[in-house]
């Protein structure tokens, strides 16, 4: 094992230790925990930088180490049958490491302040630990399995700290929710595994891809293959909350902010993502089309459901499942590096979002606190406004964030979706699936409006209640700081040296495409020339992209800035819109109503038909017996004597009757005897 | 001619000793009036002696005056069950409250059970069919008296009166069939009949009913449905010890008879190439299939009904009807392993039937009653006597490690053996259901708490914890050890030769 | 008209068939006894009927001559049991001496 | 391999010890009943080290299943010999003892789960003599079911566990204890009176050479009833395929699938559970459960391989039923002790479809999930039986905010609720992913249906956790206290394993594996084979 995979193995068990060293003696650190966690990750944070520039300036190879876990010892269509796990490192794998740790340092520092004097201080940053340490696992892994261990383990991490306060009932909900949901498309994730292993009787990415590449297919049948893809794509739609599985996203925000900030902004939910880069290679035409669409549908659901949310995390909770949606629909198209590049940009500014608003929060909470108001909102964006003069430093880190996200030029945000955007029109240009980049356009188009309509309710404007704003202050060092870092990632120049193209940019040299696995006659476009036709469309999407954008931030400012538009009339004018928009699309009105309903009324009946049915017909104890119990008040002692099976109680029944012949009359003994006789001189003369 | 005689006299020694003790007993009794206990020790004494006289007898296979007595090891297995069983029941009797409390007929007490005691063990070796009919008479009679023995109780004389009146019936039928197989033979000696009814020359109807009528006899002897009526009554009125003495000595003679009579008579020797051990009867008599109506009937009506008594001995009547279905099942079977299953079942049944039987009379000493639901509470009360119950009633379901286990397992062994599964499914039901009422008693002793917790714990003499040990260990003993009781029974089976 | 077996055998089952009428309808206990010795003697009569006509040995009288002899104990054991069941019932009517049932 | 202390071989030390603190126990005067608690702990703990030593010492590279040869620690001794006479061969049975891989991990178990039990049965204090003498009784019952490999000893030790189990229950029960007692003992006399027909009808399909006299004998020894050669050419089980082989096989599974239990026979394991007494519930999860699923690796599948690959599908299904049937009862109870009843319902169902699947994975992860489940399950029966201690009830409603009353509490009780989910880095995980991964080699849609078993035990275990540990806590539990140093003492051992198997599995999966492959081979050769000719 080389040494950088040493560091690699290093960088993934730090927050581990923090994790056991927390859970253990927390108790005894108490307030030093945040302090203690912090330092872990920062270590953490300078390996990874270590480690990726090393493999940014290294020979362009994988670092590899695998080994045998499990043995079974036996050979299957004449491959030995085992386990193989282990890590490797390669430029995706290198960047994700600095993404995750960094923004997981970066909400460790704030939440020193944010959540100062919690009632489980220590058990949070315990929490932080272990839920890092299953994302750094799930990226560095070479293997499905271990991807496979590291998702579900990223599931509970996520529930704990979703349900961190979990005195509230909607706090342990969401947490049920988040993990459940995502239960559904780990089974996906499950059955595509299985398909796998049962083909190829391996799991590590290598094996399977060169497996492929070889021509075997799962079962004979490309649509196996398909479904193989679509099956572990089911997983990326769990976590990385698409469409028809992004409920639990929005839900999730009754964790602490910080924690949305790292869960449900920049790593849990891109490691759905990650998961599509890693499953390219083995994934079909079909199957990309699919994920495409996937993508699209749920960028488009989440953006108008964004624009009409008035609290300013379920606001970001929804740009966050659009922005998803735009990724997976970028790698869908078969624009990898656009996709790849987006996650790692909208990681940055997105939990920049979240971590401010994250400070307004707790602003408004200390106002409203001094107040003794506590029926107000602190999240509602309509009880803010004119916080900017208030709390500068967020409003205008939180501005850069706004223009990241909306696209605008010279942010990290306009290099990569402008590349998606290009990659769209390319994809429609091959197979003609134009909606795909005219939801593309739109939804930037709505994306710009409802960052704006926020930033704007929230920070300029008049407050309306004088005695709040006075006791509203920027938050401490120790939480803008990590804005400001945030802010300055989220300009161009860390991504590509040319504000407009990001295509020329080391990211792009570094990330390039992996190599297609699949059979030809069921794979997308070949890479060259769709990277070809992407330069072709990329001036266009250029210009298209950034007049739709501004026509957004136009539109919000002329709505809710100058007030020229009227948001009201028009909420009025559409009120039936506005509520389909504002209850969500009904999605969990829906899916309460039909799976959940079904489900527990299944549940129900089979518990009833468990007690009444299959036990009464099978020994009879219930209903049954206890009628002919009331009926004859004799054979209740029998029944509750044991008489509990049903063959026993016609026993018992044809037992009674046989009793009746013992008359104690002699003679009647006697004539039956008589009787037997005869019955046996019968059956023999006949 | 004498010195034959003399000859064969020699070898009813054990016979002949238990009617000498008997007479002994009654004279003793009528000189000391009050001394019961030098009854028991005389009768115990004289049965010990028999019972060691009877070792002098094995191995030696004879048909004595003139064929109308066998002595072969199949009566000496027998009539060592018998002898056992009676020296159990002796012992039981002292300690009967019941029975002492009839102090100035105690003697005619032992010498009933001595007599009944002789009487069966002719049954067992009689070889002749009027000589059957007699020995049965002879046992019943004393029966019927022993049974009405506490004359003063109502239900003990309403018992005798029953049980004579159904026995003598049954007996009388038994007599006429006879009558007509000598009228189609012309011989009493069964070997005899055997031979005719080999050569096919008799007629098939009058044979049948003939065979039908002894049937009665033999049905009513082992109380096999549906000639068991008399049973739970008799049963039920009879003295306590005397009920256990028909339920196991009277059975197992009824079925010694029973089983050589079938043997010997309907068993066609000629029939070559069959498989080792197993016969074939003589056409036109399919009494195999009666049997196995019988069997099933007679099982399954015991346990059926056996689940709704209240009384316990009235419930052990029935669990012994059932018992008795379980044997015929191994007459069923007309092979050597199905008989052996059978004497081995006895021996088996000998010590957890009179157990149980004996812990009852126990408990009926202190408690006075028989009711099961008297039984709630017990086992806080006396937990030895309770445990030793529950062992004789797990015992009697059937259930590893306790013999009864290993009676049942031989029976079926025999069944499957002759690839009889379906019968044996019915027979494995059958011992399911029985686990209902087994246990009902089980749970109130244990699991129920008595009307009052104050009762005080049970205390009884040494003297009777013995005798219950010597009834337990077999119990269990024979549940994991059981090689020489099946060795032994094997040999004693294989008179019938091994075809 | 000559006598042969038939006629006793004819005789002996209708002696038979009496009797266990007589045991199933007579309600007095001796009633019932004397129905079971008709049984008996029907038994008896073809002991001896068979012995004489068949020709065969005498092994039939013998029997006839031990059943005598036992169906005269049996008869005082029962007379003797019925005496003391009317001691303790008052009757001698079976139908009335059935405290012992299910 | 060979183990021997005092000249006596390991595994009789490993059955009888129990009996011998029995015996002790009964000799024990009634008042002492600390004395009574640690002679029977120090005999369970003497079978755990024995369990350990045995465990430590086990060739992982011996097979056995059907070769007498690499049994380990196997001991074989004539027990009843009936000489043969003309008409009747001898009847031989033999005290034959032994393990495998298959029955290596059920011994480990049975060694744990029973010292647990004991230690949870502490509080005990109606007529203690008893309870723990019956406790010893079955814990021999159960050791021996697992070492024996003569059938008619296996039948015996199968036996003799029910009674003590029937008053376990029902003296020691709940309300409804008498019902629940009686119906476990009649459902499993049912199975096993049909289990001994089946015996018997093999007892004389089997025959061999007895090396001592040279003749041909029926046997009972179940290695040879495994082998083909050895049956009789015309005997009721001979051939292929037959009616009566099919006919025997049935009526072994309904003997075993009582136990296991298997819809539709599953109905006396929720009110058996409800009304056991904490110690108890766990030894019927733990180990007795084990016994059904052993019985069809052991006996059923070697014995009939034939109707084993015939019945394969059949199987699975019914694996699928339970598994998704037992999830969804669970989600509708309100009693704590019921839901994890049904859970072990489900759960058993993976083991189920695992061996139905007849391929190493599925073998393996069946196998290895009869240990994990006797691990968890057990768990999670002691944390109601802990929590139902202090508020003597187990309604899962009366429950809520328990996390911060009792934190230590939770945080074992997390644990086992992870593990059931089959959460990975805990035993769970690995074992229900092998069943699933074997099942779907071999029948594919079904464990694709069966798979949906993984969200619906997340669903009620979530919800059970949330509605007893989340939340806030009702005024009247504010005087609850923490899990006490016993409780945890009972705890800690199985939180251990179970996360030791978690990260590390092959600690397990090398002693099954080659066994394991020898049984799938086994199976599979002679699925094909004539029996007897």
């Amino acid at each position: 094992m080389i040494p950088q995979l040493t560091i690699a193995l290093a960088i993934l068990f730090i927050p581990l230790v923090s994790f056991v060293i927390l859970i253990f003696f927390g108790k005894r650190f108490a307030e030093k925990s945040g302090l203690i966690g912090t330092a872990f990750l920062g270590a953490d944070l300078l390996l990874s930088v270590y480690l990726f520039f090393s493999k940014m300036f290294s020979e362009d190879k994988v670092w590899d180490f695998t080994f045998t876990w499990i043995d079974l010892h036996t050979v299957i269509n004449s491959i030995p049958l085992k386990l193989d796990i282990g890590i490797m490192v390669d430029n995706l794998t290198a960047v994700m490491l600095v993404v995750v740790t960094l923004i997981s340092f970066l909400v460790h520092l704030f939440s020193l302040e944010y959540m100062k004097g919690d009632v489980r201080y220590s058990r949070y940053y315990a929490n932080l630990g272990i839920f890092t340490f299953s994302m750094l696992g799930i990226v560095v892994t070479n293997n499905y399995l271990l991807m496979y261990v590291f998702w579900e383990l990223v599931g509970l991490s996520s529930y704990l700290l979703i349900g961190h306060w979990y005195e509230k009932k909607s706090a342990a909900d969401a947490g049920k929710k988040a993990f459940i949901v995502n239960r559904v498309g780990d089974l996906g994730f499950f059955i595509g595994i299985m398909i796998v292993w049962v083909q190829f009787s391996t799991l590590t990415f290598s094996g399977i891809f060169s497996a492929i590449g070889g021509g075997n297919i799962p079962f004979g049948s490309t649509n196996w293959l398909t479904a193989a893809g679509l099956l572990i794509f089911c997983g990326a739609i769990g976590k990385s909350a698409q469409f028809p599985l992004h409920v639990w996203l929005p839900d999730a925000m009754e964790g602490p902010t910080p924690v949305s900030a790292l869960i449900h902004a920049a790593t849990m939910v891109a490691a759905g993502v990650y998961l599509v880069a890693r499953t390219f290679p083995m994934l079909t035409a079909d199957a990309l089309l699919v994920i495409a669409y996937f993508g699209a549908v749920t960028a488009f659901i989440a953006a108008t459901i964004a624009i009409v949310q008035n609290d300013i995390k379920k606001i970001l909770a929804y740009s966050t499942v659009s922005q998803l949606g735009y990724m997976v629909m970028g790698l869908g198209v078969g624009a990898y590096t656009a996709g790849v590049m987006h996650l790692v940009t909208h990681a940055a500014f997105k939990a920049g979002l979240f971590l401010a608003s994250g400070s307004v929060i707790h602003a408004m909470h200390h106002a409203l606190h001094h107040q003794g108001d506590h029926h107000t909102d602190a999240q509602d964006i309509r009880f803010m406004g004119g916080l900017k003069s208030k709390m500068p430093i967020t409003f205008w880190t939180i501005l850069i964030f706004t223009l990241a996200i909306s696209g605008v030029p010279f942010t990290s945000g306009f290099l990569s979706k402008d590349e998606i955007l290009a990659g769209t029109l390319a994809f429609s240009h091959f197979n003609g699936h134009t909606i795909i980049p005219i939801i593309g356009f739109f939804v930037a188009g709505l994306t710009a409006f409802y960052m704006f309509r926020m930033l704007i309710v929230a920070f300029m404007g008049e407050h309306q209640n004088k005695e709040r704003i006075a006791h509203i202050h920027e938050s401490p060092r120790v939480m803008t700081v990590p804005l400001m870092v945030l802010a300055a990632l989220s300009f161009f120049f860390f991504f590509s040296l040319n504000p407009l193209s990001a295509s020329h940019g080391w990211f792009f040299e570094k990330m390039t495409y992996p190599t297609v696995a699949v059979p030809a006659t069921v794979a997308a476009t070949p890479t060259e020339e769709f990277v070809e036709e992407i330069h072709h469309q990329h001036n266009l999407a250029m210009i298209l992209s950034v007049g739709i954008a501004g026509l957004g931030i136009l539109l919000a400012f002329t709505t809710y800035f100058w007030k020229k538009i009227s948001a009201d009339a028009f909420e009025k004018a559409l009120k039936p819109v506005h509520t389909f928009l504002y209850r969500k699309w009904y999605f969990d009105e829906l899916y309460d109503a039909t799976f959940v309903a079904a489900t527990m009324g299944i549940a129900k009946i089979l518990a009833w038909f468990d007690g009444a049915i299959v036990d009464g017909i099978v020994n009879g104890a219930g209903h049954v017996t206890k009628f002919i119990a009331v009926v004859s008040g004799k054979f209740d002692s029998i029944v509750v004597d044991g008489l509990v099976n049903f063959t026993a109680f016609t026993a018992g029944i044809s037992g009674r009757l046989l009793r009746t012949v013992q008359t104690g009359k002699i003679q009647t003994y006697i004539i039956f005897a008589i009787a037997g006789m005869m019955a046996l001189m019968m059956f023999y003369i006949g | 001619m004498l010195d034959t005689i003399l000859n064969n006299l020699s070898h009813i020694v054990p016979e002949l000793i238990v009617t000498a003790t008997l007479c002994v007993v009654l004279l003793a009794h009528l000189i000391s009036r009050k001394s019961s206990q030098l009854l028991t020790i005389l009768s115990i004494a004289g049965l010990f002696a028999a019972l060691y006289s009877l070792t002098s007898n094995f191995g030696i296979n004879i048909s004595a005056f003139s064929g109308m007595l066998s002595i072969d090891p199949f009566a000496t297995f027998f009539k060592i069950v018998i002898v056992l069983s009676t020296i159990v029941i002796v012992l039981m009797s002292r300690f009967s409250d019941e029975v002492n409390a009839e102090q100035k007929t105690i003697g005619e007490y032992y010498f009933l059970i001595l007599s009944m005691c002789v009487a069966m063990m002719f049954m067992v070796g009689s070889s002749n069919l009027i000589l059957m009919y007699l020995t049965l008479e002879l046992s019943s009679l004393t029966s019927y008296i022993a049974s009405g023995f506490t004359r003063k109780a109502k239900d003990s004389s309403e018992a005798s009166l029953k049980y004579l009146l159904y026995g003598a019936f049954s007996s009388g039928v038994m007599l006429y069939g006879i009558s007509i197989i000598y009228g189609l033979t012309g011989t009493l000696d069964i070997a005899g009949v055997n031979q005719v009814l080999v050569q096919g020359s008799a007629n098939n109807l009058a044979l049948i009913i003939a065979s039908i009528f002894i049937l009665v006899g033999f049905g009513y002897k082992i109380s096999a449905v549906p000639f068991h009526f008399w049973t739970p009554d008799v049963y039920e009125g009879a003295p306590l010890t005397i009920t256990a003495y028909l339920s196991v000595a009277s059975k197992a003679a009824g079925f010694a008879m029973m089983m050589r009579a079938f043997k010997v008579m309907f068993i066609d020797s000629s029939v070559m190439n069959l498989p080792a051990g197993t016969w074939t009867l003589i056409n036109g008599i399919h009494i195999q299939n009666a049997l196995m109506i019988f069997s099933v009937l007679t099982m399954t009506l015991g346990n059926l009904v056996a689940i709704w008594q209240k009384n316990l001995k009235r419930l052990l009547a029935y669990s012994s009807i059932a018992q008795a279905g379980y044997m015929l099942l191994g007459l069923v079977v007309l092979s050597n392993d199905g008989f052996s299953a059978v004497m081995i079942y006895f021996v088996v049944y000998l010590f957890m039937n009179l157990g149980a039987f004996y812990v009852v009379l126990l408990i009926a000493n202190k408690i006075g009653s028989e009711n099961i639901d008297d039984y709630k509470g017990l086992g806080r009360r006396n937990p030895f006597l309770t445990v030793a119950l529950a062992v004789f009633l797990v015992s009697l379901t059937g259930l590893p490690p306790t013999a009864g286990f290993i009676g049942k397992w031989m029976i079926f062994i025999s069944l499957i053996n002759a690839k009889m599964v379906g019968i044996a499914v019915i027979g494995v039901l059958n011992s399911v259901i029985s686990l209902y009422y087994y246990i009902r008693i089980i749970r109130n002793m244990f699991l129920r708490d008595g009307v009052d917790q104050t009762t005080p714990v049970i205390e009884y003499p040494l003297a009777q914890k013995i005798l219950l040990l010597s009834l337990l260990v077999p119990t269990l003993y024979f549940g994991l050890f059981f090689n020489e009781l099946v060795q032994f029974a094997q040999i004693s089976v294989s008179i019938f030769g091994s075809k | 008209m000559t006598i042969t077996l038939t006629h006793f055998l004819m005789i002996s089952a209708v002696l038979f068939s009496l009797g266990l009428f007589a045991v199933i309808t007579r309600r007095n206990a001796i009633m019932v006894l004397m129905g079971i010795e008709l049984i008996l003697n029907s038994a008896n009569i073809n002991f001896l009927a068979f012995s004489r006509y068949s020709g065969m040995n005498i092994e039939g009288q013998m029997a006839a001559i031990f059943v005598i002899i036992l169906a005269a104990a049996e008869a005082a054991i029962a007379l003797a049991i019925v005496l003391n069941i009317y001691k303790r019932f008052n009757t001698v009517n079976v139908d009335e001496i059935s405290i012992l049932k299910d | 391999m060979e183990l021997k202390i005092l000249n006596i071989g390991v595994l009789t030390w490993l059955t009888f010890l129990p009996v011998l603190g029995m015996i002790i126990v009964l000799l024990i005067p009634k008042e002492q009943k600390s004395a009574v608690r640690w002679t029977s702990l120090f005999f369970t703990v003497a079978q755990v080290v024995l369990a350990f030593m045995v465990f430590t010492k086990f060739d992982r590279s011996l097979a056995g299943v059907h070769d007498a040869s690499t049994m380990q620690f196997s001991e074989l001794f004539n027990w009843i010999n009936v000489k043969s006479t003309g008409w009747f061969g001898s009847i031989k049975i033999d005290y034959y003892l032994g393990i495998d891989g298959i029955s290596m991990p059920m011994v480990f178990l049975t060694a744990i789960i029973s010292c647990i039990a004991v230690i949870s049965s502490w509080g005990i204090e109606k007529s203690i003599k008893g309870y723990f003498a019956l406790l010893l009784l079955l814990d021999t019952g159960m050791m021996g079911v697992f070492v024996s490999l003569d059938f008619f000893l296996f039948y015996i030790f199968w036996e003799i566990m029910l009674l003590p189990m029937y008053f376990l229950i029902g003296v020691w029960g709940g309300p409804r204890r008498e019902y629940a007692a009686i119906k476990f003992f009649l459902y499993t006399l049912l199975g096993s009176v049909l289990l001994l027909l089946a015996m018997l009808a093999l007892y004389f399909s089997v025959s061999v050479i007895d090396p001592a006299s040279g003749e041909k004998i029926h046997t009972f020894n179940m290695l040879a009833m495994m082998n083909p050669a050895n049956y009789d050419a015309n005997s009721l089980l001979a051939g292929i395929s037959t009616s009566w082989r099919y006919i025997a096989y049935i009526a072994m599974f309904i003997g075993f699938a009582i136990k296991v239990p298997i819809f539709p026979f599953h109905t006396w394991l929720p009110d058996a559970h409800v009304e056991a007494p904490t110690a108890i519930s766990v030894i019927l999860a733990g180990v007795l459960l084990k016994m059904g699923t052993y019985g069809l690796l052991r006996i059923a599948f070697p014995m009939f391989p034939d109707a084993a690959v015939h019945f394969a599908y059949p199987l699975a299904f019914l694996g699928f039923i339970n598994i998704i049937y037992g999830a969804l009862c669970a989600m509708a109870q309100k009693d704590f002790k019921k839901l994890i009843a049904y859970s072990s319902v489900s759960h058993m169902g993976i083991v189920i479809l695992g061996i139905a699947a007849m391929n190493t994975q599925g073998m393996l992860g069946g196998m290895l999930q009869m240990f994990n489940h006797g691990t968890i399950t057990a768990m999670l029966f002691l944390i109601v039986g802990v929590i139902y201690d202090r508020a003597h009830t187990r309604g899962l409603d009366d429950f809520g905010g328990l996390m911060n009353k009792m934190p230590n509490y939770s945080g074992v009780m997390s644990i086992a609720f992870f593990a059931a989910i089959g959460l990975p880095g805990l035993s769970g995980f690995i074992s229900e992913a092998f069943s699933f991964l074997g099942a779907f080699q071999s029948f594919r849609w079904l464990t694709i249906a069966s798979a949906f078993g993984i969200v619906l035990t997340a669903g009620y275990m979530l919800w059970t956790l949330q509605r007893v540990f989340l939340g806030t806590l009702p005024e009247k539990w504010n005087n609850l206290t923490d899990i006490n140093s016993r409780e945890l003492a009972m705890l800690i051992p199985l939180t251990i394993i179970v996360i030791i198997l978690g990260i590390y599995p092959n600690l397990m999966l090398d002693v099954m594996n080659t066994s394991a492959n020898s049984l799938v081979d086994f199976v599979k050769m002679n699925s094909t084979v004539s029996f007897g000719n």
